[in-house]
């Protein structure tokens, strides 16, 4: 290896001018790719993954600047490059994909088209010959009838779709280096597996050097042959695969590696840092095993009872004219989100419930939060049905501080106006009619102790907390009321792995001291499984499958649950 | 409209209008064409019509002939006006009156022809006569004036003669005939094209027109312009100077005298006080007007309201007014005073006259405590937002000069369109300004019109017996009459005394011209007469 | 393509309440215009009996419902009523009128258009910077003014004191002829009569009052201009196209700008509806023939026929506007599905 | 407060128009407090004599037609101009964000009714909609106000409609229903003020209008009665002596305006700036 490598970042710095001063967002970043070679980088949010790529390729934006240090592409120096010789290089000799694939899209132009652009601009095709170019493109990237395809929209695209149009027009004019960021957030697992394979293959073809951006090491670990990962801007470590996981040196590294769910790890596992994988044999702690406990819920049946719940959604908005005070036609039974399902939750118990998007979990969630009404179907609740109240009713009933929910996304499901103490206050004015100012600050104070909130914190403003602590004003004001059913609608999915782990650990910590049930929503069969006993995977809004976590995860019954399982990327040290 | 007729005439628009698609071309040469600007529409070719505005008047002034007209003086500043004294042939070459005075009978004159060339006949006076009288309105209302009210007083004796019977004796049915309102049509024309339903062609005469007069029209765009084209044929008099005139309209006053001082514009008629008088002064354009006959611009207080039936109080409020400043502000000095009149009843029969009130706000504030009224009291100022020129700084003044004697005056600015309804018609404006001009040029003539109960213009509600005994046996009384000035003058004296409406001022017609125009008389009627002007 | 023309039916029967609340409120607002027509239309002199004829003639005797019913049955006849003002059919004279005052807004908005939306993307290309602020001041300062005060400053500037501009007096200057009736747009008649003279004419006395208007309406242009092609040019797919190299202008025009359109397009539905409002003083400004011009003679003069007609064509015209834009951005942004 | 402070620096340190605005915006307020105070002579005082005097020492803005002191005019009319623009805005304000809100936030029925409204209400050019009403009620202050309040409601119905329409499922909506929170507490309390920052652009927009809407209706004689000063109905009848050279009786009461506007118009975004909780560190 005399040659100069292909792609080589050396001591490269980059500033961001912000309101509050200079930050300084890469700090010395070394690293380099051989031809043919993915590179998989991994850090948490912030840490400087894409900067590092937009600063190779030249597209940082106006407040970044490089501080020090160069980028260097096949010999070429990319930080001083001129802005017209950066646009010739950029999608003809390194392009780029990205997250989002549809919004990354633009709307208004069919996708063909699009691709065309780039062909076009580098001149890999005439005019003549644009289209056929094209088709052939989408023809590569797996699309079915690609001649119809080419006059799609975006928006007439699914997710996985628009992504595969986006790496037709990565790779249409054939470059030499691929960087993909994040490029299957947002999409189902299924989806994502079956693009980062469509990546892997093309590429290989192709012998192209790839970047690829994640904060999934278990992507990193199924599609990368070396890796580096970042902190704060800077590299800590770079290792190939299987180094990096059987030995890790850095901390940082074996914290990441630590908190990354895995099909055998367990909660504690999550944030003990060891020197080697995480010990799969280790006997699996049972949550509420408290015998005594057990008992009481047996004797109690169950908390909650589900029985053939249906929820449906009119099909489409009538054709032509409508009173403004015409109700939609009850005939016309539309799409069914929640098609007949019954299940129990006992008290004390945790149940997960598992599925893609739009399988209907997430209105089965709100339906049983009492926000939504069913189409037919009851809910006993503690002895109660709680289905001949109307949901926009329901907020008056004792019931009501029973059942609370923990939202999905942190940063949305607090008010921006509102300080942590108000949000947190919220439910003990209205639910639990306290008035006094000092005694709600002191349960608001309690119930911040409770789930690790620093209490200087409380008067800030949601924009001004991390996530993890947003995450844990969200599990404050859910449980500051008693509840005896607590409600997790994905609630960990916008926040890191590090934050994740130590998150799912407060829930599970929360759960054996208050003594709360959990129906627990995810996408995540690993997360699930560490926190709850019992699972039910949802498919276009039926149980596709239900039983004891491990169960279901390790010895899937249903073809669909396997391949859920399946297409979760994961090391697999036996498989290298 | 008929409804079937309805698409077809909205699709066309205008274009379907009876005249020139284009101006001959020599139009383009601004030689023999007189352009003048005016502020306001004209939505009418015909007067005797329902709904047609002042501005229409001009109309038929100049497209139309009348038996007789006024004739024109020079006044003592060298401009031309009417001359309310001098009756002149038009279509009639003679008249006759009877020897009781109850008819007159008009020899018509074989010169006057139609457009379409056909002599103008004694029933076509008739026709047109009886059309007067019989649309209602307005016009209907102007003949009953001089005792015209029915077709059966209008008697052809044979083509060219032609009688008018009145139940009594007056000196107004002759001036009567002069005004804008007995303009003759030509009948053939009209009643082809009448129906059951409109037997008087009103939908026809409307836009267009059937006439003999001087001027013809050559085009018209409502809303934006109007031509005039001279008639060759026309010998009633001498020959008019110009061949065309575009009256065009511009809503915007001080685009009007732009486009005067920059020369755009041949002449602008009734142009404001204020530009009147700087214009002349600037001496680029001359100015020509004369006071308007019989007309006052005054402060009206209604005696349904209190305290204005009180004498006193209305007495205090004509020796607070500021009539200096109102004549210089509002009037920019073109208006003849109307105040500090020496005695306190009038020497002469002059109409109108100063009456023997000065701004002195000892003597007021002593008439109000006279009245009881020596703190003052709260009241409404009310004017005329088409008339704000003038209406507005004068009631700010006098808003102002009154709260000096302790009356609070609060302004009311009402829109035209309100304005008759408040002011004349239900008459329920305490304090208001009023500028009522009589066309007929008597002052027992205007004391009907304002100071008899009852009446349009008598906006103050005043009644007094004497005046309405007084006005009922002076009104067709001969001038001649020893006994007619000694009615004017007692008149004249109760309205000093009284004062229901306190003259401000005798306003200005005014307009500009350019300095090669010359032959520009005001009228009464207070529209442009084309035939008599000139243009270098 | 019947998807589509089914919902052009549905965006057309959308506008049918809108239509309805317009013929109510413009009635209602008539009838409550101050003064008596009949007074005011019975002439100088009438006494109450002829007031009371006029009354009649005018149906002004007969109860507000019955009034209201048979204003509407000739409304669907086609019949707007008479102006007492000019006593013509109220719709003939908005026939004859709304060319003018058609296209002096859309010269004005033609004239905005050319100069806000290169302002706009000047700036949104260059945020924060001396060039964005000046912009923003500059199109702020247009709108800050009231038009009439505009329109008499260059009439006083530019006619009375330069003598550049023609005499402020309508369409045409008082020697020249309209040319012969096609469209009503003197512009485009006079080309296709092959008058160049007249066109120019005409031209000419366009420019003031145009801009006069023009001058209003660049602030929301340029405002919606800078704003949409900011968020244009911060969305991900124009990070795409940069990301593929593709041209500077074909990013900012192809990719950007036509995304930024969208927006653009519906603001300029409104900016004509702020035109039209401000038509009305700008035409009496300018003496201009329009329908601003003959709505003020009306409404002084309680002519209730014409003042409906007015009101009613306005807000029909701001329908047909705003669905013609509707259209057109079905046309050009495919995700428009005009269900809502 | 300090914290308030700083966060009202920093967005003035960014944008220089804002500040320019913000100051100005001082400038009209303190003028309007005391404005009787500082102006020179009378401002209803007439003097005939004196009339149309242009602009000297004794006069810095000259006389009008009726000798009044134009200076004293345009700062007694900022009081009168600034009430007319607030209650106008902030009557249209509190019922059109009330009604958009309603109508975003439960949507169907209501929604339907009021957009059908506002839509109406849309359709008529805003400037003829108010000529119609002033004229139909008679020109008086309260009534320009009523005229521009409801000419301005979509407006606002509008913008509360988008912003609340999207707020209604956010997370911390759902959280105050499990809170226990009724929908007219959740829309008072959670929603609403979350759409003020968009709406504060509005309502500084809207402001400038209604002052210019006021000068319009001034210039076709439905403006405010004499003898009040008020910069409109100053510049209406000033501007028909500006092609006589009384250029001083319209200039500077249509600069006072357009600096009032100007001011209205540029500090939208300064505000939404500042009320934006997102924006504070």
């Amino acid at each position: 290896m005399t040659q100069p490598p292909f792609v080589s970042i050396e001591q490269l710095s980059v500033d961001f001018r912000t309101r509050n001063g200079i930050v300084r967002a890469l700090d010395k970043v070394e690293l380099s790719i051989k031809k043919g070679e993915t590179l998989g980088i991994v850090g948490e949010s912030g840490s400087g993954k894409s900067v590092t790529a937009y600063t190779l390729i030249g597209l940082l934006d106006a407040a970044g600047r490089v501080a020090g240090g160069s980028a260097m592409f096949d010999g070429m120096t990319m930080t001083g490059a001129s802005e017209s010789q950066l646009r010739d290089l950029r999608g003809r000799e390194i392009s780029m994909i990205f997250q989002n694939p549809r919004g990354a899209l633009n709307p208004i132009r069919p996708v063909g088209k699009q691709i065309e652009d780039v062909l076009l601009r580098h001149a890999r095709a005439s005019r003549q010959n644009a289209r056929a170019k094209a088709i052939e493109m989408l023809q590569q990237v797996r699309i079915v009838e690609p001649e119809k395809r080419y006059w799609s929209f975006p928006f007439e695209l699914s997710g996985g779709m628009c992504q595969r149009v986006m790496i037709a027009i990565a790779l249409a004019c054939d470059p030499r280096l691929l960087i993909a960021d994040e490029p299957t957030t947002g999409l189902d697992v299924t989806t994502q597996k079956a693009t980062m394979d469509l990546i892997r293959d093309l590429t290989r073809e192709r012998n192209m050097a790839v970047i690829l951006i994640t904060h999934d090491l278990g992507m990193a670990a199924a599609y990368a042959d070396r890796i580096i990962v970042m902190q704060q801007g800077q590299v800590v470590e770079t290792a190939d695969v299987k180094t990096l996981f059987t030995r890790p040196a850095h901390d940082y590294t074996k914290k990441l590696i630590a908190a990354s769910p895995g099909p055998y790890s367990e909660l504690d596992d999550l944030t003990a840092v060891t020197n080697g994988p995480a010990d799969a044999k280790r006997p699996r702690r049972v949550s509420a095993a408290d015998p005594g406990q057990q008992a009481a819920a047996a004797a109690n049946k169950f908390l909650l009872e589900v029985i053939d719940l249906v929820k449906e959604y009119p099909h489409r908005q009538k054709q032509g004219w409508q009173w403004p005070w015409s109700k939609p036609d009850d005939a016309d039974s539309g799409f069914r989100a929640v098609d007949g399902i019954s299940f129990q939750i006992k008290r004390g118990e945790s149940l997960g419930l598992v599925g893609e998007s739009g399988c209907g979990k997430s209105t089965t969630s709100s339906i049983i939060a009492r926000l939504l009404d069913p189409t037919s179907g009851d809910i006993i609740f503690n002895g109660q049905n709680l289905t001949t109240f109307r949901a926009d009713q329901f907020a008056h009933q004792p019931q009501r501080s029973l059942i609370q929910m923990v939202f999905q996304d942190p940063t949305e499901s607090l008010n921006p106006r509102y300080t942590a103490l108000d949000a947190i206050a919220e439910p003990l004015k209205r639910l639990k009619k306290i008035t006094a100012a000092t005694e709600i600050k002191q349960r608001v104070e309690k119930m911040a102790d409770l789930v690790g909130l620093p209490q200087h914190l409380l008067t800030r403003f949601p924009h001004q907390l991390s996530g993890g602590q947003k995450a844990r004003v969200g599990i404050a004001r859910a449980i500051a009321v008693d509840p005896l059913l607590l409600i997790l609608d994905e609630p960990t999915s916008a926040l890191d792995v590090s934050v994740q782990a130590v998150v799912l650990q407060l829930l599970d910590q929360l759960k054996t001291e208050l003594g709360m049930s959990y129906l627990f929503v995810s996408h995540d069969l690993n997360v699930v499984r560490l926190l709850c006993e019992r699972v039910i995977v949802m498919n276009r809004g039926k149980i596709v499958e239900q039983g004891l976590a491990d169960e279901v995860l390790r010895n899937p019954k249903q073809e669909y649950t396997r391949i859920l399982v399946d297409s979760i990327p994961h090391f697999e040290p036996d498989n290298l | 409209m008929q409804r079937r007729n309805f698409l077809k005439t909205a699709v066309l628009g205008a274009a379907t209008l009876p005249f020139l698609r284009y101006l001959p071309a020599e139009a383009a040469s601004r030689a023999g064409t007189l352009v003048v600007v005016v502020g306001n529409n004209i939505n009418s070719l015909d007067l005797h019509r329902k709904g047609t505005n002042r501005p229409s008047y001009q109309v038929t002034v100049n497209i139309y002939d009348r038996l007789v007209r006024f004739g024109v003086k020079t006044t003592a500043d060298g401009s031309l006006a009417y001359d309310s004294t001098k009756i002149e042939p038009e279509v009639a070459e003679s008249w006759q009156w009877s020897a009781d005075r109850k008819s007159i009978t008009f020899k018509l004159n074989p010169k006057a022809k139609f457009w379409d060339g056909s002599p103008v006949t004694a029933q076509d006076v008739k026709w047109s006569f009886d059309r007067a009288v019989s649309l209602g309105g307005f016009p209907a209302v102007q003949m009953k004036a001089g005792s015209m009210t029915k077709p059966e007083q209008f008697v052809v004796i044979d083509d060219m003669t032609f009688r008018i019977d009145i139940p009594a004796p007056s000196k107004l049915t002759l001036p009567d005939l002069a005004v804008p309102i007995p303009f003759i049509i030509n009948s053939k024309v009209a009643k082809a094209n009448a129906s059951k339903d409109d037997p008087w062609a009103t939908e026809y005469l409307h836009k267009n027109p059937a006439g003999s007069g001087a001027y013809k029209i050559a085009r018209w765009d409502p809303g934006q312009q109007f031509v005039y084209q001279l008639n060759e044929d026309w010998a009633l008099g001498p020959k008019p100077g110009i061949k065309r005139v575009i009256v065009r309209e511009v809503p915007s006053a001080s685009t009007r005298r732009a486009l005067t001082e920059r020369g755009d514009a041949d002449l602008y008629m009734g142009i404001p006080a204020k530009d009147s008088k700087e214009l002349a002064a600037k001496g680029k354009v001359s100015i020509s007007g004369a006071p308007i006959d019989n007309c006052l611009h005054v402060l009206a207080l209604n005696l349904k309201y209190k305290p204005f039936d009180n004498m006193k109080v209305r007495q205090a409020i004509a020796f607070a007014l500021p009539y200096k400043e109102i004549v210089q502000a509002a009037a920019y000095g073109r208006g003849e005073p109307m105040y500090g009149g020496k005695q306190a009843t009038p020497a002469d029969i002059t109409w109108p006259q100063p009456f023997p009130y000065d701004t002195d706000l000892a003597k007021a504030k002593a008439l109000l405590a006279e009245a009881g009224m020596a703190d003052g009291f709260e009241t409404t100022l009310s004017y005329n937002l088409g008339l704000a020129e003038w209406q507005e700084p004068t009631a700010l003044l006098i808003q102002e000069s009154l709260g000096k004697i302790g009356i609070k005056v609060t302004l009311d600015k009402i829109p035209g369109a309100n304005w008759r309804t408040a002011s004349l018609v239900e008459k329920r404006l305490p304090m208001h300004m009023e500028n009522f001009g009589g066309w007929l040029n008597y002052p027992d003539y205007y004391f009907f019109w304002a100071y008899k109960y009852g009446h349009l213009f008598n906006s103050s509600n005043y009644k007094n017996p004497e005046v309405e005994a007084l006005v009922d046996s002076t009104l067709h009384m001969e001038t001649t009459d020893p006994q007619y000035a000694e009615n004017v003058k007692r008149m004249i004296a109760i309205a000093f005394e009284e004062v229901p409406r306190i003259p401000l001022y005798q306003p200005y017609l005014d307009a500009a011209m350019q300095k090669d125009v010359s032959g520009y008389a005001s009228w009464f009627h207070r529209q442009l007469d084309v035939r008599g002007i000139q243009k270098a | 393509m019947p998807d589509q023309l089914l919902q052009i039916g549905r965006r057309l029967l959308q506008a049918v309440p809108s239509v309805i609340g317009i013929v109510i409120i413009s009635f209602a607002l008539t009838r409550a215009l101050p003064g008596d027509p009949a007074v005011y239309f019975a002439g100088a002199m009438a006494d109450e009996e002829s007031i009371a004829e006029v009354r009649q003639a005018l149906g002004l005797d007969r109860s507000l419902v019955e009034q209201f019913f048979i204003y509407v049955s000739n409304l669907l006849q086609g019949d707007l009523g008479l102006s007492l003002n000019t006593g013509l059919p109220v719709l003939e004279e908005l026939l004859t009128r709304l060319p003018a005052s058609l296209e002096l807004t859309f010269t004005g908005l033609g004239l905005a258009v050319l100069i806000a939306v290169p302002l706009g993307m000047l700036a949104a290309t260059r945020p924060g910077s001396w060039i964005d602020h000046l912009c923003r001041v500059l199109v702020t300062a247009g709108v800050s003014l009231p038009t009439f005060f505009t329109g008499l400053f260059l009439i006083y500037i530019f006619y009375f004191l330069l003598g550049w501009a023609p005499s402020p007096l309508g369409r045409l200057d008082i020697l020249y002829l309209p040319p012969p009736h096609v469209t009503g747009f003197y512009l485009i008649d006079s080309l296709l009569a092959g008058d160049s003279e007249t066109f120019w004419a005409a031209l000419r006395q366009l420019v003031l009052p145009a801009f006069t208007l023009g001058l209003f309406a660049l602030a929301p242009i340029a405002r919606m201009t800078r704003a949409s092609m900011l968020s244009a040019l911060g969305s991900e797919y124009v990070r795409t196209a940069r990301a593929n190299g593709l041209s500077h202008r074909k990013v900012l025009f192809t990719y950007a700008f036509r995304n930024a359109a969208l927006p653009l397009l519906t603001t300029l539905g409104m900016v004509f509806s702020f035109l039209l409002g401000a038509n009305v003083l700008v035409e009496k400004v300018f003496a201009w023939p329009g329908i601003g011009l003959f709505a003020i003679e009306a409404l002084v003069a309680s002519d209730y026929a014409a003042v409906q007609g007015f009101v009613l064509s306005m807000a029909l015209l701001f329908v047909v506007v705003n669905l013609m834009i509707d259209l057109l951005l079905t046309l050009i942004d495919p995700r428009v599905s005009m269900s809502d | 407060m300090k914290r308030f402070l700083n966060h009202f620096f920093y967005v003035m340190s960014e944008n220089p128009v804002t500040v320019f605005a913000f100051s100005l915006f001082i400038l009209i307020i303190l003028t309007a407090l005391f404005g009787p105070w500082l102006a020179p002579y009378d401002p209803l005082a007439t003097q005939a004599a004196n009339a149309l005097q242009p602009p000297s020492l004794q006069h810095w803005f000259g006389t009008d037609h009726l000798g009044r002191d134009v200076f004293s005019r345009v700062i007694v009319a900022t009081r009168l101009d600034l009430g007319i623009a607030l209650s106008a805005v902030a009557l249209s304000f509190f019922i059109g964000s009330a009604l958009g809100s309603a109508a975003g936030f439960w949507g169907g029925w209501t929604d339907r009714i009021i957009g059908r409204l506002s839509d109406t209400i849309m359709a008529f050019p805003l400037f003829v909609l108010a000529m119609g009403i002033v004229s139909a009620l008679g020109n008086s202050v309260e009534n320009i106000i009523y005229a521009t309040a409801i000419i301005n409601l979509p407006f606002y119905a509008r913008v509360a409609r988008a912003e609340t329409n999207v707020r209604r499922n956010a997370g911390y909506v759902m959280a105050a229903r499990l809170s226990g929170s009724s929908d007219l507490r959740i829309l008072a309390t959670q929603v609403f003020p979350n759409c003020l920052p968009p709406m504060m652009v509005q309502i500084s927009l809207n402001m400038g209008w209604a002052i210019l809407n006021a000068a319009g209706l001034s210039f076709i004689g439905l403006g405010v009665r004499p003898p009040d000063a008020e910069w409109g109905i100053m510049v209406a009848e000033g501007a028909t002596y500006i092609v006589s050279g009384e250029w001083w009786l319209a200039l500077f009461p249509g600069a006072a305006l357009m600096l009032a506007v100007f001011c209205f118009n540029l500090i939208g975004d300064g505000l939404r700036d500042l009320v934006d909780p997102l924006r504070r560190t």
